[in-house]
């Protein structure tokens, strides 16, 4: 297994599973802005394509103790991801400041070894060419490509959003590299009305994202199969915490 | 049936004497295959195609002394305009200024009606590719080089600045791109070059040029 | 020269030793990879400039404050607009909204129907004839019928007038929160709108009104939410949900109480109990009555008619009674058919917190004048009931109408026991709808005329119920129609010149800026927020409690049916004029539909309870109606409650979601509530067998 | 020459000194071999033309039906290499007698992966990107290349043979390249043996470095997993005795001994040898999984298996009924030489090693990581189905034109007088 680099900048999530309500605002903005079809029969959930998803999590007990919670998921953009090394053409890879998980669609050849890989299911396959009812097709946004029936897809983190808020900061003179919080957010982030995604870079003091990703509460997914997510999540409710990882019987959780 | 089987592998055991010719017949095939490679398969991979309107970026550059960015232009938000609008160029050509007939074609034809040329991109890329022209400034590039703004436009597309017609535009048949749009490895003459990297914060990661 | 075999064996060999030093092979291996890139059949980006148009969304029941991002002129988004009051996020119908201007389900041109059923394609011309035609036929004795299905726009201004310019007051709303509200505050003596102060409560209790999702302008309730509750620390402010499932308000409340249906003002009575046995007191004059009527809602009588749990209840009444700045809001949980008691309970509820007429409570919000003189203003149009009116002509109390105009509207899916509606609209001879999409109504219309969509038009958004301020929005078109439709309220100053009567504006955008005017908005042109707000409130005095109303209207019997039925609704499936919007089909749930079945659900003691497993296929059936559905054990619903999702069951529209599932409304049975005569249907039940 | 019109009237072409069925009566059988193979030519058509959707895969199980059947035929078609290392490098010469069909079974078994993973990626027109943009630290890039040059190996040694058809080998220049083929047999019998060692090991590997999915995570050596060496281990306890079956169903359908039974018996030996050695490997793979990995990864041992789908049950099959039991009778002499045992031990050893590979696939991809996530199950469809039947019927008519019309048994005639 290679490593992985270290980077200066890492974008990441602290996401407040307290204040989501499972509306599905963020994943419809997602599909909106990342150019991907609609689906008429969507009730298989195995074979339909959407980067971000929202998983409902239940404390498992019987009414009237029980508790529900959402908990969306995008791509944790993994520091270590378990998908690159895989990957027999280098179509996805872990190579940029900011520290997002690459997708190069016209690279990859559709082996989903990555998906294999991946324990979070948050790579999709495009089982069929997309198609959208006609005329629909023009409401594309001109910034994610559209991808064919064969190959892998994932989210990105809106990075496209990423190089345009750079793009700016080099038009208005601004330095690049040292975007303001909030210059660039991933569709999902804005979208939500509740404010349960916080986004920026990590490593910056400056962004809100820093310090709640410390928190008490905050914690990642499967932390301890070493993936390293960038991606977090924040609840007070210890069972919801306890449901970010297995855990043995007798262990604690932390928090 | 028997027989016939018989006479064609008995043609086979004395294959030996027939074994005429030499290496004649292989060279001649190498030859065929060379020229038809070389020469003939490139002309019927590519289509040629002439732009619209024959427009003169010297006459622009030198006579109305304009500059690249005039025309092609970077929005506010950092995205590039590409090619001017029919609406941008009638900012001067809302009439016929000078005796070209193509200029007073393309006033006639275009501005009058308000059509959009179509013109050919000699370097359009696949929507898989992102582009920063921001990114790729002469600010940029000039911390180390000393390029002129054209120069600077000519490391990706043709030179045109001192031309007076529009080179004709080849299309490949198969995937649709003209002749000249950069393969990666053309990019990555500069992004694969480590010296550029802490100058201009470039790098050759996926990300940087793909979307 | 003679070629022989070898010789030819000799050629080829050459010629592909030949053609491997040539890019033939490999520049075609190439450009073959480089073509499925860009295969001609996958749609290609399109780039361009992009620019910003921010206006409101008259598509989503909550009117979010949007922009909608255009890329040389061609729409591609709804996004986020932070500085619209309606705004702060996106709702999963809004955030949809630029693709459902291309939805298969859209109407494309003025349709009619011909003799023998089937509609063809006509002229805008064709249809404005045919439009007077029928709308003189209907002329004098309340013979038209209006029923509009936007509670906000100045729109409806203008068919209430020709409505009145016909000699009729058959103007309805579809049925919704404001309804019952309006009844509840007219009962209680107060002015204007009642409004709720969310943004500036410190503890919200939420009984039944399903406040982050159906109820009022969800987006700006929201938004309160976000900022009453920082990200990852302490809530500053907290929620209280009380309704019989664990929906998408109750999923993040600090305390969800579990009631069964139809029980929210028992719920509301058993806390004022609680809350004067602690003190609580107002100067209502009718006071006395109504601590009377409260004493008999004992923790236990309420425990046994709510199902709710007595000391979770005391733990609520205490919070209440312990914060700076207790906020009640009663409703119905999927925003319809609650009738008034609970609005009335919940507000007498405030009454006693000291919640009236503050910060963080109730607001009296004025109404804005009418600007189209005949007009019926909003007060007036809240109070005439639907259903029941619909209840009146089925049953012969009232003649049927000659003609009924329906604006954006879906009654034929959309009311309470929807087979019998779907059946007394028949009886009307001339139906015509004003419609984006074919909906169910308008494939049973004669005359079926296409409107620009929200983003395709001028429109506005005045004060939508809930909303703790005056607030006043233009909506703005972002692109011009894509299909051939009109704006109603051109067609509808047309059509009444035509028929030789002047509603007195000569273009809708007139009576767009007269409204703006009229609510002291500072623009009357697209502006960067076209959107106004104002602390105008009106005095609250002399407010009564109407224990006289409350003792009757509240009238728990013992269920009629094994299991009560608990509609769950949800905007991300759509509303009942767009159904589900092609992207939002994969925000169903898992569980909630499969293929085309519909999933209902109950929790584990329920369904044993019923001999019943997930999975199990159940017949679900009342006088109203019956169908067939799938169990999906959820321990967030209430003991002997079947919860089944609204919103699907469509008969009309397109593949994305014509056919799937079931349509709840069909088992809603409306009766009248006594005391105030308004239709109710939240208390509904079934009947399940194993199908 | 005589003619003797009682022989089928493609007899010229027959092996020397051989007698085989009337060309009608093969013919009958072609076309029942050709009819299963349309209909996966008519699946692999729809494959292609629409897409991966055509088929019972999904979004959690990218791996299926394909991929087992991939490696389980990878993993039987061992014998070829393990079979081509004892006969050339280490001398053992009786194995000359079943070395051709070991050669067209391991053919056979790579071709048809090759054929099955060009359905199974989704753009096999980019598929040469594998070797172009090769990225060095994927265990598939390792596969690709390793089985790729094998490939061609196995075509190297199985030219010879075609070339030993007796009408072709009259020629005296074909007659020349066989013979020096065979005489440079040993050095592609090495380079066989290397390069398939390795593929095999790091289709092991590629599963054994999915370091977030701890059903088939594994610890290793150096950049290897343990994974990689159990793969080898069970390919060489498993090829040979599938090439004994192949060649045994073979007899059965002919009515005429081919290989005789000192052969298969040896073959036998030297599985059930490598099959001891391997159980002993794979158990103690198993303790420390369920011992260390899974405790490590916050699970246990029973959350790893699911309902019937995916019970604890094919974990026993695997490791006693079809590992332990198969090694003990192919170890011991007195049970191996009973040919019952002996076949009984040989189908179970073969369905181990399958449920071996259909676990490491499908059920890995089916045990959920994430606490909230749901057991999921797969079945695969007639397009998956089809397509693999194609592959079946693809070895079958090559299996039944080798057998005609090449010398592939050098004992058929002797044992058959």
């Amino acid at each position: 297994m290679s490593s992985f680099k270290e980077f200066k900048i890492k974008w990441g999530m602290a996401i407040d599973l307290d204040k989501c309500t499972g509306c599905g605002a963020c994943m419809v903005a997602c599909q909106a802005e990342n150019n991907i079809a609609p689906q008429p029969d969507a009730s298989n959930k195995l074979k339909s394509l959407n980067w971000l998803v929202v998983y409902e999590l239940t404390n498992g007990k019987p009414f009237p103790e029980h508790e529900v919670a959402y908990l969306p998921r995008p791509c944790m953009q993994c520091g270590k991801p378990s998908c690159v090394s895989v990957c027999p053409v280098i179509a996805t890879d872990k190579n940029e400041e900011g520290g997002i998980v690459s997708q190069v669609y016209p690279r990859c050849i559709g082996c989903r070894y990555c998906m294999a890989s991946c324990p979070y299911h948050a790579r999709y396959f495009n089982w069929f060419d997309p198609t959208w009812p006609e005329g629909m097709d023009k409401t594309l946004t001109p910034d994610v490509s559209v991808r064919p029936r064969g190959v892998v897809e994932k989210c990105s983190f809106c990075h496209h959003r990423f190089m345009q808020a750079k793009d700016k900061a080099r038009v208005e003179g601004r330095d690049p590299n040292a975007l303001n919080d909030g210059d660039y957010i991933t569709s999902c982030t804005e979208a939500c009305p509740n404010g349960a995604i916080v986004f920026g870079d990590v490593n910056n003091p400056a962004h809100k994202v820093h310090d709640l990703v410390k928190g008490k509460y905050a914690f990642r997914l499967l932390e301890r199969l070493g993936t390293d997510p960038q991606v977090y999540y924040i609840s007070r409710r210890e069972w919801v915490r306890r449901l970010g990882d297995n855990y043995l019987e007798n262990e604690k959780v932390k928090g | 049936m028997e027989d016939r089987q018989l006479n064609s592998s008995g043609c086979a055991t004395d294959g030996g004497k027939c074994c005429g010719g030499g290496i004649t017949p292989f060279l001649v095939g190498l030859v065929v295959s060379l020229i038809f490679g070389w020469w003939v398969f490139p002309d019927m991979l590519y289509s040629k195609k002439e732009q619209p309107i024959r427009f003169s970026h010297k006459v622009h550059m030198e006579s109305a002394g304009m500059e690249c960015k005039q025309c092609h232009v970077l929005r506010e938000d950092g995205t590039f305009a590409g090619l001017p609008s029919t609406a941008s160029c009638a900012d001067c050509h809302s009439d016929v200024m000078g005796s070209d007939p193509e200029e007073a074609r393309f006033v006639n034809e275009y501005v009058k009606t308000g059509k959009e040329v179509k013109w050919l991109v000699y370097q359009i890329q696949p929507d898989n590719v992102f582009f920063s022209h921001a990114a790729h400034s002469l600010d940029g590039c000039n911390q180390c080089h000393d390029f002129k703004e054209s120069e600077l436009c000519a490391q990706c597309h043709p030179d045109v600045a001192n031309s007076d017609s529009a080179p004709t535009h080849f299309e490949n048949k198969l995937t649709g791109y003209s002749k000249q749009t950069m393969k990666m490895w053309q990019c990555e003459r500069c992004h694969a070059n480590e010296n550029h990297y802490g100058v201009t914060n470039s790098s050759n990661a996926c990300f940087v040029c793909h979307k | 020269m003679a070629l022989d075999r070898r010789g030819f064996l000799k050629f080829i060999g050459g010629a592909t030793a030949g053609i491997l030093a040539t890019p033939v092979v490999w520049k075609s291996l190439d450009d073959v990879s480089i073509w499925t890139q860009n295969w001609s059949w996958i749609p290609r980006n399109i780039d361009g400039a992009n620019s910003y148009v921010p206006t409101v969304s008259k598509l989503c029941p909550s009117a979010v404050g949007v922009k909608v991002r255009l890329v040389d002129g061609r729409p591609v988004r709804v996004l986020t607009n932070n500085d619209h009051p309606l705004g702060g996020g996106l709702s999963s119908i809004a955030a949809a909204e630029v693709q459902l201007l291309y939805s298969p389900s859209r109407m494309k041109r003025p349709l009619k129907r011909t003799a023998d059923g089937a509609y063809v394609g006509i002229t805008w011309e064709e249809a404005e004839a045919i439009l007077v035609e029928g709308l003189k036929k209907a002329k004098g004795g309340d013979k038209l019928a209006v029923v509009s299905g936007d509670e906000t726009g100045t729109i409806n201004e203008l068919f209430t007038a020709l409505a009145a310019e016909m000699g009729s007051k058959s103007c309805f709303l579809m049925p919704g929160e404001a309804q019952s509200a309006a009844k509840a505050w007219e009962l209680m003596g107060g002015e204007g709108q009642v409004g709720y102060d969310i943004e500036k409560s410190d503890y919200v209790l939420a009984i039944g009104a399903n406040v982050l999702e159906t109820w009022g302008p969800v987006i700006r309730n929201r938004h309160a939410f976000r900022v009453g509750r920082p990200h990852g620390e302490a809530p500053a402010v907290r929620f209280a949900y009380a309704g019989p499932v664990q929906n998408n308000t109750a999923a993040t409340a600090d305390v969800w109480l579990a009631i069964r249906p139809g029980t929210e003002a028992v719920l509301a009575l058993g806390l004022a109990n609680l809350l004067i046995k602690a003190g609580a007191t107002s100067p209502a004059a009718d006071f006395a009555d109504f601590k009377a009527l409260a004493a008999k809602f004992t923790p236990e009588q309420v425990a046994a008619q709510t199902g709710v749990d007595a000391k979770r209840l005391a733990a609520v009444a205490q919070e209440l009674a312990k914060a700076k700045r207790p906020l009640v809001i009663a409703g119905s949980e999927f925003g319809q058919g609650g009738g008034a008691a609970p609005v009335l309970a919940g507000l007498a509820l405030n009454a006693l917190l000291g919640s009236m007429n503050r910060e963080g409570g109730i607001r009296a919000l004025p109404y804005a004048r009418k600007v189209v003189p005949a007009a019926m203003d909003r007060k007036a149009l809240l109070q005439n009931d639907l259903v029941a009116w619909l209840g009146k002509v089925a049953s012969g109390k009232s003649a049927a109408p000659q003609a009924v105009v329906f604006y954006e509207a879906n009654p034929v899916y959309a009311l309470p026991q929807a087979d019998a509606m779907k059946a007394t609209l028949a009886k009307v001879p001339f139906k015509v709808a004003f419609t984006s999409f074919l909906d169910e109504t308008a494939m049973a219309c004669d005359l079926v005329l296409p409107v620009p969509m929200g983003l395709e038009r001028f429109d506005d958004v005045d004060t939508p119920y809930g909303c703790g301020q005056v607030v006043y929005a233009l909506a703005v078109p972002a692109l011009a129609p894509l299909v051939d439709a009109r704006p109603a309220g051109d067609v509808v100053i047309g059509v009444a010149k035509k028929l030789g009567a002047d509603l007195g504006v000569a273009a809708f955008a007139d009576a767009l800026k007269a409204k703006a005017e009229a609510r002291g908005a500072s623009f009357t042109e697209p502006s960067a927020t076209n959107a106004h707000v104002s602390n105008a409130v009106l005095p609250v005095n002399g407010i009564a409690l109407r224990a006289d109303v409350l003792s009757k209207a509240i009238d728990v019997k013992a269920p009629a049916f094994p299991v009560a039925l608990a509609p769950v609704a949800k905007l991300n499936v759509g509303t009942s004029k767009t159904a589900t919007p092609p992207f939002n089909t994969k925000t169903v749930r898992r569980w909630e539909i499969q293929g085309k079945e519909l999933y209902v659900m109950m929790n584990g003691a329920t369904a044993a309870k019923l001999g019943l497993q997930k999975h199990d296929r159940i017949e679900l059936s009342n006088p109203a109606g019956k169908f067939t559905a799938r169990v999906n054990l959820f321990e967030g619903v209430i003991n002997d409650t079947v919860a089944v999702p609204a919103g699907h069951g469509h008969t009309a529209f397109d593949e994305f979601s014509k056919g799937k599932g079931e349509n709840v409304m069909r088992l809603l049975a409306a009766g009248a509530e006594p005391g105030t005569g308004l239709s109710v249907w939240t208390s509904a039940g079934v009947n399940i067998a194993k199908a | 020459m005589d003619k003797n019109y009682d022989l089928p009237i493609d007899a010229a072409l027959f092996p020397e000194g051989c007698t085989r069925c009337s060309l009608s009566k093969f013919l009958v059988w072609i076309t029942i071999v050709m009819a299963v193979f349309g209909w996966g030519l008519y699946a692999a058509y729809r494959v292609l033309a629409e897409g991966l959707g055509v088929t019972g895969l999904d979004d959690y199980f990218g791996f299926g039906l394909w991929i087992t059947f991939d490696l389980a035929v990878i993993a039987l078609g061992a014998g070829a290499f393990f079979t081509g290392l004892l006969r050339y490098i280490l001398n053992i010469d009786p194995l000359k007698n079943i070395i051709n069909l070991t050669v067209i079974v391991g053919f056979l078994c790579y071709s048809g992966a090759m054929l099955v993973l060009v359905l199974d990626v989704g753009q096999p027109l980019r598929a040469w990107f594998g070797y172009w943009h090769a990225n060095v630290h994927s265990m598939l890039t390792e596969v690709i290349f390793c089985i790729t040059c094998y490939l061609l190996v196995l075509i190297i040694e199985y030219v010879p043979l075609i070339l030993e058809q007796k009408q072709l080998n009259r020629n005296k220049l074909v007659h020349a390249i066989a013979h020096n083929f065979h005489l440079m047999m040993p050095l592609f019998a090495g380079i066989g043996a290397f390069l398939s060692t390795f593929h095999q090991g790091s289709l092991g590997g590629m599963y054994g470095v999915l370091f977030a999915r701890p059903y088939i995570a594994r610890d290793g050596f150096f950049i290897w997993p343990w994974t990689f060496f159990l793969y080898v281990l069970s390919a060489v306890g498993s090829g040979p005795v599938f090439t004994v079956l192949v060649c045994t169903i073979m007899e059965k359908m002919t009515g005429k001994q081919l290989v005789s039974w000192e052969i298969k018996s040896l073959m036998g030996k030297i599985a059930g040898t490598m099959l001891t050695v391997y159980m002993v490997f794979k158990l103690a793979d198993t303790w420390a999984w369920a011992n260390d990995i899974l405790p490590r990864s916050g699970l246990t041992f029973d959350q790893v298996f699911y309902g019937w789908i995916y019970g604890k049950w094919l974990l026993w099959a695997e490791l006693f009924a079809c590992g332990v039991l198969p090694a003990i009778i192919l170890i011991i002499p007195s049970t191996r030489n009973n040919r019952t045992l002996f076949y009984t031990a040989a189908i179970l050893d073969c369905i181990g090693v399958t449920i071996n590979r259909y676990v490491m696939t499908v059920q890995a991809l089916a045990a959920p990581v994430m606490p909230f996530d749901s057991w999921e199950t797969y079945a695969p469809n007639w397009a998956e189905w089809g397509a693999s039947a194609m592959i079946m019927a693809y070895a079958a008519l090559v299996l039944s034109l080798s057998y005609r019309y090449l010398p592939v048994f050098p004992q058929e005639v002797k044992l058959n007088k």
